[in-house]
């Protein structure tokens, strides 16, 4: 199924909780979704018989740009072999997006290392630690602001 | 016995563990013997290539994925730059195709006799391990031989690649094809067939399908499960619609599909796939400048793209933002690794503490791939 | 049992040269420099390069190198591959559980000074003598086995040159 | 037959002070030789050369391994068991050495023929594991712990499909004197216990019988010497070092030189019982071959050809795990056993 | 009962393939390089420490702008007129230099050999050699200095350089002066130092 019959068939259901369909950029069309409701609307994307969508392949942060975050979600479905690419934005202040770990397992791990490493809160996310780095870490590194500490535990940490 | 009082006693397993294939540390909780909770601990190798990876040129880039998942450097070349050449688009000579997948194929050998070596050496059999890495060490000189470099090659370049094999190469690498074909079948022999191996991983850590799917795991792990998932063959990349090969899935041979045997056995029979792909591609291989598709300066303008390979461990993605400059604004990888070790807590509970290794080395985990 | 921990009192009253330290000498570090026992363990790429060159084509045991998994036992640690923030405090403290005498190979780049990561990685150090003293620097990205074994060699050089008499053993 | 050296001393204290000495000489050297032959055995299976840089055969190799453990710090758990960790290795060292009391070496040479030798061996190996389960839990570490709970259940399981086993000989036999066992079977190769032992050509039936009990006994051995594939107390891959772990220098090497002292001890006990000890596998037909020094060398021929069998399995083998080596012992070794057994009894009976 | 024989003869069967083949393993010649006395012939391709033919070198600073963990460091001075570079001024390809490297540093602690400097060279002075055998005992050994020119040398090129400018400086305003009602053309690409620097923390810490 194409990005935009998907994309019609999301916005008859959820209306508002789905943005704009991008299409003029490179590589590969996406559309946004409102970060409150990713839950319901990935549910309906896994549930709904002609979308099938059963394989989150990514879930990434982006520090999209000077006052907003962004979560992009690579959808696929092994059934029915379509994909969509989807995005929350939300703004730096609070950044809170819907957990959808309770809908594929992938993200959970995904969504703890956009934690640790964007700063996105993800609302309802089981276990939202840090991931990678150690908890007592400072800062979210790939934020284009982050200034990398002079010392960790003792270390000195720049060359 | 009921009113027997027992204590559950957790360990902690890494990061300096001979059985995490690297720095990986998991924090068990047991029961007697058996296991009741695991708990992976990541990060131990958390090398900031997606910060790295901001800061430079995209060529420089291709050095730096080379270092993320270091068994499989060849594969991870070819994702980013498919995924670069993606936003450019530029078309790509016919040789330089063949040559990338005779090279990721080769990597993909290379890849599962480390896989199936370390196994090995999880279930406590040394001298498989060095079969392989013998093994390895043929396939390591064609790579040498090629690009200078025997692990991190920085061979493929978005448009292109570094150098042009030669006619040594293609004869060296028939005849380790026609070497490796009963080396196969006598790891088979002293390991895969081994009653002890069978009984050590055949009904142990079953994943199930639909778990496996929703979870994200992909390549041999998903594959063992019985789903007949290969991107090469679903999503063709490259020119891998131009060859014939067979997607190999656990078939229950021995234990249940889905156990660590199945997952196993799928590596044993795709390299075979793999020889399979090369002989074709060797036989067909065009002529052509591995040049005359380098750009000169890589400046992709403002998009996105995400192309997912299937890796010897799965499905690989590069997810790379380009704003217009020189340097990408964002490369997220989607480790395999990452995604297929996060169903091990669902899997292993119930299981012993050897089994737990077992099920950890099944999955052929990289600490590189996963923490980058 | 630990004699060099008896003889290190005793020792410290001779001057270097004496005919019976001389060759007591000869004989503990050609022990030692012999039977270099090795950590198991591994970091990153270039733990693949050390486990290549423990195999078959180069063959650390004829240098009576075997790993051992635990640090009660082993002589040498290698350190191969990048050394992150979160790893270094652990690398300390498995030195710290070696018993002496110990010596330290740093293999590879990064683990020399943070390698390919130095300039932007913000959890890796930048080189593994900031918090363990290394012995020997094998430079490579990853260092042929070849490199690793010269590396040896130049580690069993220094060992060579050591002394009870000098209070270096 | 009179032991060599009360022949030539007399039997007073001299002798018995001077008898355990070529044993402990034999013992260290083989240990320390074992290890070499392990590893340069396993270099050969693997297409490696094993260590040849000390000199041109590695031959200095495991003594230069010995010096360089005896130079190693001994470190001490700050919160070990103080005594137990301390007597641990001296106990696993003695143990396996205390087994060589009884082995046969030749007619002439053993260190002493008790009536129940056999029986001596069984219950003196089995002290090993008192210092394992010590060493286990006094290095207060979880993961040799472990490793010491598994060797007690293993050893102890062990125990019974091992006797069972040599129970198959003795009934033949009629005997429990190590020196007896080599000598009820002189008379070449056929008289062997592993081809039925000496009797009318009828003892061809029990031929099966015998071979499988062999095969049994060396297993159950080599399983009671914890080497893989039944290696579960050390466990590389699982436990790390196992009952080692937190064991450095000298105490580490009295637990590794133990190990393979006990893989001869084991293969002396198959090697006496099934493989007619020291006797020359041509009997009489070459009486030279039978004189007591060429005894010594059967025997040791014999044992050792079953110690290269370790090794060679060793580095073939993957470990099985604790359950899997349980069920093994009790769902096939000791009910094959107790059928063997029952068979032998039959066989006595009847013929 | 017939599952139970089954998997005794599976055990031994494979047991007894498993041991056939490590035995006929033994037969066959070690495959071992006996590294210091054998070596291995490296293919011509071989990627280890880098080496750079000053004689070629001008100094472009090329490499050090691909080089993605910038290990290569390079400081170049600007050649007076009357001054020649090197012994003849030109490379072997016959391009001329204008530019004393006073530094060449490539720090190959952190060099990540991945050749990405070799391909960008104009004049193909910097080049992958097939040495690895170089490990230290320090860590600043592995601090190479390819520039061919001492450190008093090199001062004293700065110091030409400066006295240089200093004199066109006076030059200029002589003739500024001098030729006010002349539009005199300065060149102000002459008037700047021309040393570079690629970063300023590559020094030991």
């Amino acid at each position: 199924m194409e990005i935009t019959e998907i994309y019609n068939k999301l916005k008859k259901v959820f209306g508002d909780g789905i943005g704009d369909l991008k299409t003029d950029l490179p590589a590969y069309p996406f559309f946004f979704a409102d970060a409150s409701k990713i839950n319901a609307v990935s549910l309906f994307l896994r549930d709904e018989e002609s979308l099938q969508f059963d394989n989150l392949s990514c879930l990434s942060g982006v520090d999209y740009d000077k006052d907003n975050l962004a979560v992009v979600y690579h959808i696929y479905s092994y059934a029915l072999k379509h994909n969509i690419v989807v995005k929350c934005i939300v703004p730096k202040s609070a950044p809170v997006v819907q957990t959808v770990s309770d809908v594929w397992a992938a993200a959970d791990w995904h969504e703890r290392e956009a934690y640790d490493l964007i700063g996105i809160n993800f609302e309802g996310h089981p276990d939202l630690r840090r991931i990678l780095l150690s908890e007592d870490w400072e800062g979210h590194p790939l934020r284009k602001d982050y200034k990398v500490p002079e010392f960790y535990n003792g270390m000195k940490v720049p060359y | 016995m009921a009113e027997l009082r027992t204590e559950e006693l957790t360990i902690n397993m890494g990061p300096q563990h001979p059985s995490t294939h690297g720095v990986l540390r998991l924090v068990l909780t047991l029961n007697g013997e058996i296991v009741t909770n695991v708990k992976p601990v990541l990060g131990y190798l958390h090398r900031c290539f997606e910060k790295h990876a901001e800061a430079m040129t995209y060529p420089q880039v291709i050095p730096y994925t080379d270092r993320m998942d270091y068994l499989n450097s060849m594969s991870n070349e070819l994702a980013y730059v498919l995924a670069v050449e993606k936003l450019l688009g530029i078309e790509i000579p016919e040789r330089v195709e063949y040559i990338r997948v005779i090279m990721a194929e080769l990597q993909r050998i290379a890849s599962h006799l480390v896989a199936i070596g370390t196994y090995g050496n999880d279930a406590g059999a040394f001298t498989p391990f060095l079969y392989c890495f013998m093994d390895r060490e043929k396939v390591l000189e064609l790579f040498e031989m090629v690009c200078g470099a025997r692990l991190l090659y920085n061979y493929i370049w978005v448009g292109g690649l570094s150098h042009d094999i030669t006619p040594e190469f293609i004869t060296k690498t028939k005849e380790f094809i026609k070497y490796f074909r009963p080396r196969i079948k006598q790891v088979n022999n002293l390991l895969s067939y081994n009653k002890i191996f069978i009984e050590r991983t055949a009904n142990i850590g079953m994943l199930p399908q639909d778990v496996a799917v929703n979870a994200g795991v992909s390549g041999p792990t998903l594959r063992g499960s019985g789903v007949k998932y290969d991107l090469r063959k679903e999503d063709p990349y490259s020119i891998y619609n131009k060859f014939d090969f067979d997607v190999c899935v656990g078939t229950g041979e021995y234990g249940t599909v889905g156990d660590c045997w199945n997952r196993y056995i799928v590596r044993a029979y795709e390299m075979e796939q793999s020889l399979r792909i090369i002989e074709q591609a060797l036989d067909s291989i065009p002529e052509g400048d591995v040049h005359s598709a380098v750009p000169k300066r890589v400046k992709p303008v403002a998009g996105e793209s995400y192309v997912r390979t299937e890796s010897p461990k799965g499905e690989l993605g590069y997810y790379i933002i380009s704003d217009g400059s020189l340097n990408p604004y964002r490369v997220k990888a989607r480790s395999t690794s990452f995604c297929n070790l996060s169903v091990i807590n669902q899997i292993s509970r119930g299981h012993m503490i050897a089994d737990v290794v077992m099920i950890l080395g099944s999955f052929d985990i990289v600490l590189g791939c996963i923490d980058r | 049992m630990g004699i060099l921990n008896k003889l290190d009192n005793t020792v410290e009253h001779f001057e270097s040269g004496n005919i019976i330290i001389t060759s007591m000498d000869k004989l503990l570090n050609w022990s030692r420099l012999s039977s270099m026992w090795q950590m198991f363990f591994g970091l990153a790429c270039c733990a693949i390069e050390m486990m290549a060159t423990s195999a078959s084509h180069y063959d650390l045991d004829r240098f009576g190198i075997i790993p051992r998994p635990s640090p009660r036992h082993v002589d040498i640690i290698l350190i191969s591959g990048t050394v992150t923030l979160k790893m270094a405090t652990r690398i300390k403290r498995l030195w710290d559980q070696m018993p002496e005498p110990k010596y330290v190979i740093s293999m590879g780049s990064c683990s020399n000074c943070g390698g390919p990561y130095w300039e932007h990685g913000y959890n890796v150090l930048k080189g593994v003598d900031r918090v363990i003293p290394v012995d020997v620097y094998v430079p490579g990205c990853p260092p042929r086995p070849e490199a690793l074994l010269e590396g040896l060699i130049k580690l069993q050089e220094k060992i060579r040159n050591q002394s009870l008499a000098k209070h270096t053993a | 037959m009179e032991n060599i050296f009360t022949q030539w001393f007399g039997d007073n204290l001299l002798t018995y002070i001077l008898i355990p000495v070529p044993i402990i000489a034999y013992v260290s050297v083989f240990a320390l030789y074992a290890v070499l032959a392990e590893r340069k055995i396993s270099a050969w299976m693997q297409n490696r050369i094993g260590p040849n840089r000390t000199d041109k055969f590695g031959l200095l190799q495991t003594i230069l391994d010995a010096v360089k453990l005896m130079q190693k710090e001994l470190i001490l758990p700050s919160r070990r068991d103080n005594l137990y960790f301390r007597m641990a290795p001296y106990i696993v060292f003695t143990a396996a050495f205390m087994g060589y009391a009884v082995l046969p070496f030749s007619s002439v040479f053993i260190g002493v023929d008790l009536n129940l030798g056999l029986f001596y061996f069984f219950a003196i190996t089995s002290i090993g594991v008192v210092g394992v389960l010590m060493a286990g839990w006094a290095s207060n570490n979880k993961y040799s712990l472990f490793g010491g709970m598994r060797t007690v259940a293993q050893i102890v399981s062990y125990e019974i499909p091992t006797a069972l086993s040599a129970i198959v000989v003795v009934m033949l036999a009629g005997t429990l004197s190590m020196q007896k066992f080599a000598l009820i079977q002189s008379g070449g190769i056929f008289n062997w216990y592993i081809f039925g032992g000496p009797g009318s050509p009828i003892k061809i039936i029990i031929i099966p019988i015998m071979v499988v009990s062999a095969v049994l006994l060396f297993l159950s051995t080599l399983a009671e010497t914890n080497r893989t594939p039944f290696d579960l107390t050390e466990a590389d891959s699982e436990l790390v070092a196992g009952v080692h772990i937190e064991y450095s220098g000298m105490m580490f090497a009295m637990f590794f030189f133990a190990e393979y002292a006990q893989m001869f001890a084991v293969s002396g006990i198959v090697t006496t019982l099934f493989l007619g000890g020291w006797q020359s596998p041509f009997g009489e037909l070459i009486p030279f071959l039978n004189t007591p020094v060429f005894q010594v060398f059967w025997f040791l021929a014999k044992g050792l050809s079953l110690v290269f069998v370790q090794i060679w399995l060793r580095w073939t083998l993957p470990r099985v795990r604790i359950d899997q080596l349980m069920t093994m012992c009790w769902k096939f070794f000791i009910p094959i056993a107790l059928v063997n057994l029952f068979l032998i009894g039959l066989y006595i009976i009847f013929a | 009962m017939k599952a139970y024989f089954k998997h005794i003869y599976q055990a031994v069967s494979s047991i007894m393939i498993g041991m056939a083949i490590t035995f006929k393993q033994m037969f066959h010649k070690s495959v071992t390089i006996q590294y210091p006395e054998q070596r291995l012939q490296l293919p011509e391709r071989e990627r280890n420490r880098l080496f750079v033919n000053m004689e070629d070198c001008i100094g472009c600073d090329q490499c050090a702008k691909a080089c993605p963990v910038s290990c290569i460091d390079i400081e170049t001075v600007k050649v007076v007129p009357g001054d020649v570079v090197g012994k003849t001024g030109v490379t072997s390809q016959g391009k001329k230099k204008a530019l004393h490297v006073t530094n060449f540093t490539i720090d190959f602690a952190k060099c990540c050999y991945c050749q990405l400097c070799v391909f960008p060279c104009p004049t193909e002075c910097i080049y992958m050699t097939d040495v690895f055998e170089f490990s230290t005992y320090k860590r600043s050994d592995l601090l190479y200095q390819f520039s061919d020119l001492t450190p008093e040398t090199a001062a004293e090129k700065k110091k030409m350089l400066a006295d240089f400018n200093v004199e066109q400086d006076k030059k200029k305003a002589l003739a500024a002066e001098e030729a006010a009602k002349k539009s005199a053309e300065a060149k102000p690409a002459e008037n700047k130092s021309e040393t570079k620097k690629e970063s300023d923390n590559t020094k030991e810490s």
